[in-house]
């Protein structure tokens, strides 16, 4: 038997879902989401938010990282460490590169019809942190006041 | 999601009810105004008060809906936004490329 | 960035949560459970008997195995492989000597108030495996129509 | 899971709502049938009708909950179980131990 291995830190870990390229999949990682944003004493604004920046990520990550290869998987995960709660989602894709995406609220891309996810998950959240060393893993960061 | 269609006088209500996200209603929302739009329908009132939800995917569909319609010579409107659809909106700097009401009477005589 | 590992075995497996014990997850596991079993093809019923005994598979790695410890995690994982759907659930507890059970259709155990779980897991599964090399690991098995 | 208490006649009828299992409801279940008991009330009926699910420690508590309620010179009946519930407690082989109705007025008139 396998040891458990710690791909995300344990300690700080409190769920980590490995699961195939599927938006079905996100049904089931809402209720999760927002028991533990319940938790940390987020209140239904926040955690709506909070949601919807989890949402566009897992999206990206089944659509443009693993493009919807259902043998590819998506790693997600919640930690909670030193006040802040972070939301994790890591896809199997190609990466990209992150500086690159435009700007969707400069004059020229006000009328696209796509490219707002990454920046609505950087309105909502504290921090957005992104590595594409392999596949994309973006890193979700929100400050709770529960400092446990 | 689902649509519901309903006339008043020469405009036509879409009523949405549930989610408008990647997936789930985008291409329903996306077929029900091309359909519209093929049938002779040129001004058309969204009603978005039973909308529980809306990601980029569904901002997308709303200024695709919006230039689509136009393109063919439409009107296209928005009634009962809700209060985190109107930020969604605005802090992406598109809300003022939409008109739209509170009041659905109101928002019926603005067709032209 | 460290590698995706292939705690299981990735091919197979559709879903893997991996999570601190609390009996509260227990509400977040049904649901895909339930959906995962749904698109087998398993009806109403099955899906109730199946969902029984993964639950006293992860109460009592819960409650058995880590007792409790909010430290401790428990691996949950759902797969699909040649006719059979299979449900693992795995502690960090001490592990037990699964044929010292007692059986609790016998006389003298009849009135007892507990051990009937794993009774449970094996009448309503076609097949139960427990690895107690490190930790406990339960495999609970049902053969499905569907051979996808 | 819930509770909700009635008599009839000198029966107490407990009507239980929700699931009996592990860390919900199994202990509530224990603590109303020592309450009954300490207040005198020999008569004891649960009704199940609304019990949505119960595992194997629900079946623990109706074990336990007749022994005790019979060691206090009591009776305890079970009234309205499902197929699912009486499943559980057949391939347990304890069903026979259990006395149970689907019929209330009848399971009242059983108490002697
Ligand atoms: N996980 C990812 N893997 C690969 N490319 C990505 C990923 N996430 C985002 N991207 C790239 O960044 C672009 C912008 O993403 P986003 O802001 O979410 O808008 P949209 O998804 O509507 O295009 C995407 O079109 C895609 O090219
Ligand atoms: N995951 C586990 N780790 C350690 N011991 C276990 C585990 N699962 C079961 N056991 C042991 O097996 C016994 C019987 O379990 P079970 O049949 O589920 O009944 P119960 O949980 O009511 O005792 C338990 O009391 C416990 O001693």
């Amino acid at each position: 038997m396998p040891e458990i291995p710690t791909q995300l830190p344990r300690e700080i870990t409190l769920v980590e879902i490995r699961f195939n390229s599927s938006l079905a999949i996100l049904d089931m990682i809402q209720p999760i989401t927002n028991k533990v944003c319940d938790q940390l004493g987020f209140d239904e604004d926040s955690q709506y938010w909070i949601w919807l920046a989890t949402q566009e990520a897992l999206n990206n990550a089944i659509k443009h990282g693993n493009k919807f290869d259902p043998n590819k998987k998506v790693l997600f995960g919640l930690q909670v460490d030193g006040g802040e709660f972070r939301i994790i989602i890591q896809d199997e894709g190609e990466g990209f590169v992150v500086d690159e995406v435009p700007d969707p609220t400069r004059k020229e891309n006000l009328l696209k019809t796509s490219g707002r996810g990454i920046f609505y998950m950087r309105s909502f959240m504290d921090r957005v942190e992104y590595n594409t060393d392999k596949g994309t893993k973006v890193t979700l960061v929100k400050r709770h006041q529960d400092e446990s | 999601m689902k649509i519901f269609h309903r006339t008043s006088e020469d405009v036509t209500l879409l009523d949405i009810e549930g989610q408008i996200t990647i997936g789930d209603g985008d291409v329903m929302l996306r077929e029900a105004l091309h359909a519209l739009i093929a049938g002779g329908q040129k001004k058309i009132l969204l009603n978005m008060a039973r909308v529980t939800y809306m990601d980029s995917s569904g901002v997308g569909e709303l200024i695709a809906g919006l230039q689509y319609v136009q393109e063919h010579g439409g009107q296209f409107k928005l009634l009962n936004i809700s209060k985190k659809i109107k930020n969604l909106l605005f802090i992406a700097q598109i809300l003022s490329i939409f008109e739209y009401f509170n009041d659905e009477s109101v928002a019926i005589a603005s067709f032209s």
